[in-house]
Parts: C-alpha cells; structure tokens; sequence
C-alpha cells in the first residue's frame, strides 16, 4: 500500500482529468514561478560560493517539486521546521529577498546576526523556524509544536522536512512517536532524494520504502512522485487538512533526486553513477510542470523571460545591498547567550572590545 | 516542608499562574512521578497539562524545545539525570543554541527538571551528578538547590526565565531536608549566592546534598578550632563570582566541594576562578573534594561520596602551603 | 499480518498436532524446571528486599515463558544483550548460582564489584552481556555484535531485548535499522508486557503491534503469544536459525504481562486496574505449560516437590553464603576505571586508603 | 606528510597489522570522508573492514560497543565533533562505563575518530571542540595530536589501547600542518605530554590547533622579552600532570589555550590542577584563554577563536599580581 507511487502529470505534460487537483490559473503561474525562482537563486547562489563572496552554499536543484508543491497547502499561520534542502518555501511565502541573501553573507542585516553558515536560514516573518545543522532535530520539535498547538486550542498545523538519511537519526523515531500518540497536527515530509552525501537510500535502510515507516507509528504513510508538483501537493493538501481537523499526524515520502552534488564542498562525481543522474534530469520537475502549464495555455517564453528577468533582476540588487553591509559588530557576539548576558560574558566582551592589534586572519575553507 | 514538596508547590503555583505551563514525563502522571514530585498535578490541572510520555528522553526534550518555540511553557521531567543522555543532543545543540543561532528570533524558554546525585544506593545509574556537562554548554541555566524554600524560589525563577534551564533536585534530601517555605509567590533570583554559614579561616563551596555534609564538616573544623565560611551558589549558571571571591578574599583559602567526578567538573572551574581572579590573596592551595574519576559505584557509594571526614581532609589541605 | 498471534498451547494444556515444536521429554522438563525455579528465585529475592538484606529488587513475574522460551533455541556459544527482565535466562545456560545472589548483595563475590544495583547481571560464563539500566543501548550493542561475528564469518547468534517501553528509545531505531541494513544474524525480542512502569503500552505507541515496527527497517516481524512458551520458542527457532543461516535480523513481540509492580519500589495498585490483573492471571505462563505437561504424562506433583525443594535448598545455600561475604575492598573501587589506573586515579585511592575517623552512614533508600 | 595524511597512514598501518581492525562511519567508504581520512582504505581493505553507515550516530557508536564487547576492534569516524550528540548516550553510559561495571569481565576497546574545532568557517555546528565533556567522563580516554607524527603515532596507540578513546583531530591544521612521519611503525604513548617549546618566564598549555598559535604568540611574546615555555600535553586523559607542574614551578606563570568555552572546561582543570599543586610556586594567576561563553559564531570566529593578540595578552594577564 505504502509502496505505491501517486503521480499525476505524466511525461509529456497531460494529467488525468480526476487527478488533477484544479488549482487556478493565477495559482498556477505563482507555483511556477517561485520554482523557477528558487532554480535561480540556487544558480546564483553556487555560483557566489565558487567565486568566493559567500562560504557556502547547498542547492535544492532537482526537488522543487517536493518542498514548494507541499509547502503550498499550509496557510500563513502555519509553521515550518524546514531542513535545509527547501528554499522555494521562502519564496512561496514571500519572504523579503535581502532576509535570504543576508544570511548567506552573514553580514548585519542577517535575521540570524551571522551566527550560521550559509542557508541556515531564520525567518519568523513567515513562521519559518530556524534551520539547524544536526540531522533530524526538527522533527521532534515540529511534533512538540503541534502537540503545543492542539494544547492551546489554536488550529495550526506544523510541516516539517528530512532527507532520506534523516529517516535513521534518534528525532525521526522519537518525532513521529510522540505526535502519533498525541495526535498532534503535523505533516511530516521525507524528501527521499536517494542520497545522504554519497550514502545511497538503499543502503539507509532496508524499508520496502520511507513512507512504509509509517507503520511503525500507527500514522498514515504516503509514497508521491516527488518531481510532480501537483501529485505532491495533492498528498500533502489531504495530510495538512486532515491535520487540521484533528486527525493527527501524517507521513509523506516526496520520490525525487539530489540533481546536484550535496553541497559546494562535494563532488558527487566521485561517488555517483552519471547514468543515474542522466535520468532523473528527463523527469526535472520544472520541465514537467511547464509543460502542464503550457497545454494548458498558461505558460509561454515571454512569460518565462519575465520570471527570469525579474528575479535575476531582484536578486542581484539584493545582493549588492548585501555586499555593502559590514559584518555584525564584534559585541553582538556576546548577545542572545541568554536573554541577559551573564557577568562573565559582560566581562569577555568587554575584554575583546578592550584588545589592540591586528585580529587573526587565519581562518581556512570550509570542506564541506 | 520537605525540598520535594517544595517542588510540586512550585510546580502548582506556577501553573495556576500561567496556563502556558505544562508538566510531562515518564510517569508523571497518575503515578506523579517516581519520587512524587507532580503527585494530584494531573488530577488539579488535567491530562492536557501534565502528561505520561512514551519512552523517549529524545522525545520529551525534542518536543519540548518545539512547544517553547511555540509559546508555552514546558517543564519536562527526566526521570533520573543519568537517562539524559539520549536527549543530549536536543539540549545542546537546540534548546542552548536556540536563541543564538535566530538572532534571538526564536527562543527557548523551557524547564529540565531532574532528581540528581547520590546517597540513595542507586548506583552506577542512579546516582550521577552530571551537571558539568550543561555548564559548560552556553545558552543553558544550571540551578540546584539545597534547601526546600530554595527549590520553591529557584524553580519558580527557572519557569519564569526566558532560556532554557536544567534544574537538578538533589535527591538524597528530596525527604530528609525539612524547612520553612513561603506560601504562594516565592521568587528566588537566579545568580545569586547564599552565605549559608559565615567563617574567617577558610571558604567552602557546595551545593545541593553537599551543603550539608559541608555543614557538619564545618562543625567539626569548628572543633579543630577553624571558621568555616560555607557558600552555596544555588545556580551554577549564572554563576555568583562575587559572593565567591569576596569571601575567598576575606579567609585566604578555598575549598570545593561536589559529587561529580573530580575532574573537569564545576568545582574546576570554581578552583580556575579563583586561581584566576583571587590568587593574591590565597594563602593555601585551593582544595577539590569531589566524586571520584571513576564511574558511580554501588557497594562503596558511601566511600565515592564526598563525606564528613575527606571534607574535613580538603579543608585541611587549604591550611597546607 | 504482524498483528496475528500465535499461539499453541490452549487454555486446557491442549497443543495443536501441527504446531507442537515436539521438544523431547527431557527438554520440556528441563525447560519447565527453569521456569519453576525463576518464579521461585523472583519471590525469594524480592523478600530478601522487604527485609532488608538486599537494596533493590525487579521481577520477571509471569514472564518467564517469554524470556526462557525465546532463548531456548540459542546455542551455548550464542550471545545475549539482555535487558533487566529475563533472569530465566541465566537458570537455563546453566550459571553459577553463586553469580546471581553475589549480585544481589553486591559483595566481594558479585562478578561486577558491586558496582551496579541488583538485577544488572554481567556473566561472562555464559555469554550474558553486563546489563545497563538506561533503556534499549543493548539493542544497538547487539546489532554490532553481530555484525562482527559476520565480519568475522563467526556463526554465532545475538538476541537481544527489550520492553514495550524500550520500542520508544533511540537505540530500537537504530539498532534495528542497522542490524537489517547489514543483515546482522541478531534476534530482537520485544516483550511486550503491556506497561513501562506506570504507563501502559496504548500510550506508548500508536503502532497497531510492536511487531508491525519491523516493517520499517525491512525484516520480518513476528507477534507470538508470550505466556505460551512452545509458542515463543517456535517462532525464536526459527528466527534464530534464519540468523544463522545468513537471513539477517528478526523482530520478534512477545505478548505478555508484567504480574507484579514494576520493582521493589513500585505499587502497580496505585496506577493499574486489579480487574486486568485478574485477568492476566489466569494465562499464567507456568499453569499452562504445567498443564500442557501433564496432558503428556511427564508432570506430576512429586516433580513439582522434587524441583521446588532442591532448588530453594540451593538458593538458601547461596545466599547464607553471600551474606557472609564482605563488601568489595576499598581499593577496588579504582580498579577497571581502565586497564591500567591513571595517575589520578592512583592518587585518587592513595588518599581514601589514608584516610582516618569514620565513614559515612547518610545513605538512604532506592525509591524505584 | 599533512597531518589529515598521518591520520590516513595509521589507520592503514593499524588495518594491516590487526585484521580485527574495521573502519565505518558516515561517508567513509567510497567517499573516503568528507575530510578525506579515510581515502583509499575501502579499495584497499574491502567493504568488509571499512563501510559507510546510515545516518545514525547513536547507531555507529552503539554498535562499535558491541563490536568492541565482542571482540574485534572498532574505529567508529563521527563527522564532525558537533554531531557526535546522538550519540553521547552509547559513550558516556555504555563504552566508558562497560569495563567497570561488568567489573573486567566486558571491556570496551574501540577509537571514536572526529573533526574537531574551529578554523574552517564551518560556523555554530562544524566547529566547536567538546572535549570537556568526555574529559569529565571516566572511563573515556581523550587524545589530541597538534603534528601529523603524534597524529599518527597517538592514533595507533589508541587503536591499540584497551579501553575506548576519543580521538580528536584538529580540523583547521588537517592540510595545513605538515611534518615528518615515521614509515610503518610508529608509536607514540597517551598520557605523555610534549615539551613544544623551552622557555623560562611563562608556562602556556595548549592542544590540537591552539598549539601553532601559542607558538606565534611566544615568538610575539620573546619580541617583548618574555620567554615562554609550551606545553601539549597530547593526551587530555590521561593528563601528564607531571610535565605541567614541572614547568610551572620552573616559570612561576601558567595560561591555558583552548578553543572551547572558557567556563568549565578542560583548560579549568588544568588551572585547577596548578592551584590545587602549584600554588606555592605561582607569581601571578592562572590565566585562560579560552572560546568564549557563547555558542559559535560564524561571520566573527575569527574573534571567537583565541588568536596571537588574545594569547599574548592572556601571558601578560599573568604577569600582573
Ligand atoms: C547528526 C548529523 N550527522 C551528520 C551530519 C553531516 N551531514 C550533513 S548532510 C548529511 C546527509 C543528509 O542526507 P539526507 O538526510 O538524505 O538529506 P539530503 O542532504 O539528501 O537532503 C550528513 C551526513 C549532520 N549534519 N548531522
Ligand atoms: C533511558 C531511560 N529512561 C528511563 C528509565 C527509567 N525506567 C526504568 S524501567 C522503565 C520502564 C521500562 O518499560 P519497558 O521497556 O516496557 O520494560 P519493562 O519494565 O516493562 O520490562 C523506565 C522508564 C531508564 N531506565 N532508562
Ligand atoms: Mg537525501
Ligand atoms: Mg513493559
């Protein structure tokens, strides 16, 4: 049952009429968009890394799909515990570009003061919880949330993310359990890419599939063609109402493929098979999504220069104001330790501040 | 009052204060706890805000730092502070980071309530005190108190704070400490020290079950014709550095006093302290007396623990150029 | 499927003809003396608590059909990552009496030096892995055991085990999604007795079985009736020969009930409805076997005299004998710190053996 | 050879001396390790002896202990140090804890291989240096090597020892530190400290990256006419107490250097030490130079990490009464 597939838009482009969730032109085009959008940030982005302006970077290429096609079932009130693989979601809920690009300089106009690399983003403006490195530790927080939520009486519903690898990490287990037994209102997506950095999905686990864990858990489990986007928000649309009315937590598997290598560091050429990769670019989710649109009627090249256009256009002014912005101040090191700093951290603050002479300039690169 | 009662009176205060506050763990329920720290909280306040939870520390933790994100007010209990560990990384890496790693867009404000220590032949893992782990983890509060109107008052604090804290209940005197504690409201700042007995010959610091085995130790030294200073600094972080060095300035010697093991541990750093900002005036190596470097025992608990008479030992090396 | 429960012995002692693993009569005796003789230890034991000989006590009170049943297909070279439930299981390899009751006291004959509380058994003798109380680390332990012996082309086989309540810890997840990846001849025996403490198994998951759990690490999951021992044991035999044969990892639920509190330091009755003790014990695992015996002609009261009297006899032995054994010395305090103790640690025991005037007496009572 | 090649070389050496030997993690087989460790070692030893895990810390540690209970020789590879949480329950209660409460009779022998420390712009989770917590740990055993000679030299000892180890490698002098390595053979013991430095005025402590630095700040120091002696002790735990008391009765004057937040650290224990056993022979106090009491930073960890400038005035601080 959990191992059956849901797909929606078929290769060339048609949907099956009883399928097709009849999302509106206006929704449409604005779903396309922010996935080319997120496609050229990521571009850009990269390419900033190679060139040495930011430290670091990890793309979403190749699951647009998954993160924006599941995301656009939550409301403005609901919450996000993002892993760090879904950008779209950012631009789906409007975020403010310069909150995006600063925190891949890290400079003063950071959300999060420059206290993480690269794409750990921070947003509370769209109620999208801090990213955090470790593998996992959402889940179990997004859980929480829910469970807190149901407490309270408020009708939120919580969506959190993890990759393929997340499934093995001690969150996973305790995340699922815990909302499960509390029925609390939270979707739990596996963006199931195939890849934990050169760790391939068989060989995380020998589950006849991700969505199959859900069993363990007593919680519906739903495998979906992560390249459609209309498949994936569809499974997600039934699991975020459900949700909301009360009838617990839900289990999503997003099918899809890391098209690039993990991060700036990597070089998954080292350790992937091109072929398997050739592949997947035929089912890119861009592609098939476009050619929805486009027998539709609703998508055309000036259409796409304008997205393109404009966004390129976008992104480089805030880029440029981003550039301009200094680092944080040494003394913000000291801040948000605690509400309060403590005496001891008013006294190495204001011994820093106190030093003379040049700083240390040998930091090296960051290898992964 | 005993220091449990004190407990669980903290615990309804607050949450007849403040509906936010909720109270979950293993057997905190209908049980009230394995020591009956939240006995008639599930009965007073419902199921909804105190709760039985599966076997997870992972997940009472993780759920917990998503509740505070939220916006209420969790108090998890761990059953004993040895079964910590499968939620150490939710500690550490989210409920301390929290707030610093958002710029202070998300916060964690959430209470770890723990029975800690030794002294009850609950052996290899039953016993620990672990609090230098958490120490020396920044973004988290440490508290510990040692009399029941301090665990009120401190715990009280710890709910209202908006950061995380652990709060470690000494659970060798959970019964066997009896005190006064105040009706209703009763706040105990965090970071500020107690001068539990005043001396001119020697500073002694402990905390928890400590103080008291210090208490008598001093009695003793007292015999021996030396005044003991004994100080309990209630919290660890933050930590009340100035009740510490003034009266170390005042007797010239320093002595500390802990069950963890002895190295690397918070009497350390209490030692670092003042072999850092007091050196000057010591007139005697600065004494640890700790658990020791050896995993908790069972048979020989009462040789591990710090007693009367290696207290007495410590304080005697102070005197000892 | 993982929901079906095998069950062979039936109320009256019959056995279906087909399903009888036909153990030889000397074996049933064995195995029923084994049983007989854990209940017997389990209530001596817990009144040497009430009286104050020993500090703490845990029994395995109307489970002894779950553990011994599921360990009787191991071989004597065969490994055990234990939990704290299954004393039964030392009775049946054969270990030195004087082993276990030494434990109890802690004394200076306790294989462990007294370091760990009642009931953490290490034996050594027969491959009995020292037992922790923190919940489930034996579960990964396991797993790694076995994947060594496979590294090592050894065709030992591990069991380990675990309560409902351990299903929620970290190391179930990964100790069993390891164990299946790298297909690890490593049986987990999850005996499911209904409560971890004072909360019962429905709050513990909303699995519909635990054995349904293995579905998400990819082995077979099978749930037996636990207080029917030919039911155990025919569902370890095979697990345990699939293991041995290169067929990897089993999950096995055995379905049974905790009949006493959870330890020394619980009262069930404050938290437990006596209607569904009541009920459990009329599926006393003993009663049934016996009957089950006695339809075959192979049990009789005098066997039942001959097995209760010499073994309470050797117990009695045994524990005049450990009574009358010092605690571990002083100085052994510093010992297996390490091979070899540390400067400090040299230094540490220098200064206790020093030491003049008395020794503590503050230590209190063990609550739980 | 870099220091990340030594590590490479004696794992290999180790591989083929001992067949118990095996090496599995997160991405070390094919990959070789995000840092490139362990390179080549799948090719050459099979996928038998080095293999990649699922995402699981707790799962790799947890089943090197029972490898290790069983009796071949685990070297468990933890990505970077700051993932290690997971997995801290397997470490501290199980590996440190097994040789002592099975009283001998199950012992633990296995090496925990990290990334640790800042350096690289790795930021809040692929930078910090937690030593401190398994240096509080009986039972654990802690190394940290500052050239690529003691890297290899104190990894074999290590995978030969018979108690668990957690072996620390400076992330940030992996490519950068190069040096002279022994072929073959080559070992270096724990818990034997190295004089880095002769010096007469000022004892500064220091491990893994620190070293390098400290020696920058000596030569800054020697340019104001202070002579300082260094000291990497190499192994954390066991502590070569001997070599640092030694020195500081020589100098009179001891900082400590280290990366990790300065409260309750591991540097703390050392100045505890020196108090405890030195004070006698100290003519200023005990001065630490330490990561601050923050979480780590990303866009000003040049400012976290101590530097020459920090150091320098750290030795000064203990010229001062
Ligand atoms: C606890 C933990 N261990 C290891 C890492 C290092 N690491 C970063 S990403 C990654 C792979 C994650 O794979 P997956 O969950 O499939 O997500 P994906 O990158 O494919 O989106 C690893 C091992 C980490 N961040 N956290
Ligand atoms: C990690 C951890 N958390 C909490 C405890 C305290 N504790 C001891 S036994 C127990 C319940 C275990 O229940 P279950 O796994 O069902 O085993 P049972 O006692 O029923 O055999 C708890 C919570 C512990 N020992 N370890
Ligand atoms: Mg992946
Ligand atoms: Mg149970």
């Amino acid at each position: 049952m959990t191992t059956k597939l849901l797909t929606i838009i078929e290769k060339d482009g048609k949907a099956a009429k009883d399928k097709d969730p009849n999302l509106s032109d206006a929704e449409l085009r604005r779903v396309y968009r922010t996935m080319v959008q997120t496609r050229i940030m990521d571009e850009r982005a990269l390419t900033l890394q190679r060139q040495g302006a930011i430290g670091f970077y990890l793309q979403a290429l190749g699951q647009e799909a998954s993160h924006i096609g599941s995301a656009l079932p939550m409301q403005d009130s609901d919450w996000f515990f993002p892993a760090y693989r879904q950008p779209g979601i950012m631009l789906l809920r409007g975020a403010d570009l310069d909150d995006i690009v600063n925190e891949w300089f890290g400079n003063d106009g950071d959300t999060s003061k420059g206290r993480q690399m690269p794409v750990h983003y921070s947003l509370r403006s769209i109620n999208f919880v801090s990213i955090s490195s470790p593998i996992g530790t959402q889940l179990s927080q997004a859980a929480g949330a829910a469970m807190a939520a149901k407490i309270r009486g408020d009708d939120t519903v919580f969506m959190t993310y993890c990759g393929d690898g997340g499934t093995s990490s001690n969150d996973f287990h305790a995340g699922l359990n815990f909302a499960a037994v509390y029925q609390a209102p939270c979707v739990f997506i596996v963006e199931n890419n195939q890849w934990a950095i050169s760790v391939p999905s068989t060989n995380q686990t020998k589950s006849e599939s991700m969505a199959a864990k859900a069993q363990a858990y007593g919680m519906p489990g739903v495998r979906v063609d992560g390249n459609d986007i209309l498949a994936v928000y569809r499974v997600c649309k039934e699991a975020v109402d459900r949700a909301r009315k009360g009838g617990g937590p839900t289990l999503v598997e997003t099918v899809t493929y890391r098209m690039g290598s993990h991060s700036s560091s990597d070089d998954a050429d080292r350790y992937r098979d091109a072929k398997e990769h050739e592949s997947w670019k035929q089912r890119d989710p861009i592609e098939r999504f476009r050619k929805y649109l486009e027998k539709k009627g609703i998508w055309n090249e000036e259409f796409q220069s304008e997205i393109e256009e404009s966004f390129k256009q976008d992104l480089n002014d805030a880029i440029k104001r981003a550039k301009a912005r200094p680092k944080p101040a040494a003394a913000t090191l000291f801040d948000d330790v605690y509400l309060q700093p403590t005496q001891q951290l008013i006294e190495q603050r204001d011994e820093l501040l106190g030093l003379e002479g040049p700083e240390s300039d040998e930091i090296g690169e960051f290898p992964l | 009052m005993t220091l449990l009662g004190a407990v669980t009176d903290a615990l309804k205060t607050e949450m007849r204060n403040d509906d936010r506050v909720v109270v979950f763990g293993e057997d905190v329920g209908k049980k009230g706890g394995v020591f009956g720290a939240t006995e008639g909280i599930q009965a007073e306040f419902g199921e909804e805000r105190c709760f039985d939870t599966p076997l997870s520390e992972c997940g009472i933790i993780g759920t917990a730092v998503g509740m505070a994100v939220y916006g209420i007010r969790p108090i998890a209990e761990i059953q004993f502070m040895d079964f910590i560990y499968p939620a150490f990384d939710q500690i550490v890496s989210e409920a301390a980071k929290m707030r610093y790693r958002s710029g202070g867009e998300y916060t964690c404000p959430m209470v770890i309530r723990t029975p800690y220590g030794g002294g009850i032949r609950g052996g290899h893992y039953h016993s620990q005190s672990s609090e230098a782990y958490f120490c020396h983890t920044p973004g988290l509060k440490v508290v510990v108190p040692s009399t029941a109107a301090d665990a009120k008052g401190l715990l009280i604090s710890s709910i209202r704070d908006e950061d995380p804290v652990m709060f470690l209940e000494p659970k060798r005197i959970y019964r066997t400490h009896k005190g006064e504690v105040p009706d209703g409201e009763h706040v105990v700042p965090l970071g500020k020290g107690r001068i539990v007995r005043e001396g001119t010959d020697c500073t002694v610091i402990a905390w928890g079950a400590m103080v008291s085995t210090c208490e008598k130790a001093a009695d003793e030294a007292a015999k021996q014709g030396k005044s003991i200073e004994i100080i309990d600094p209630r919290s660890l972080v933050p930590f009340d550095e100035d009740i510490v060095l003034e009266s170390v300035k005042k007797t010239g010697r320093c002595c500390v006093v802990y069950e963890a093991p002895k190295s690397c541990s918070f009497g350390s750093e209490i030692a670092a302290i003042v072999a850092e900002k007091a050196i000057e005036y010591l007139e005697g190596p600065v004494a640890r007396v700790g658990g020791f470097d050896t995993p908790f025992p069972y048979s020989l608990e009462h040789l591990y623990m710090p007693d009367v008479r290696r207290v007495v030992e410590g304080i005697k090396k102070t005197f000892t150029w």
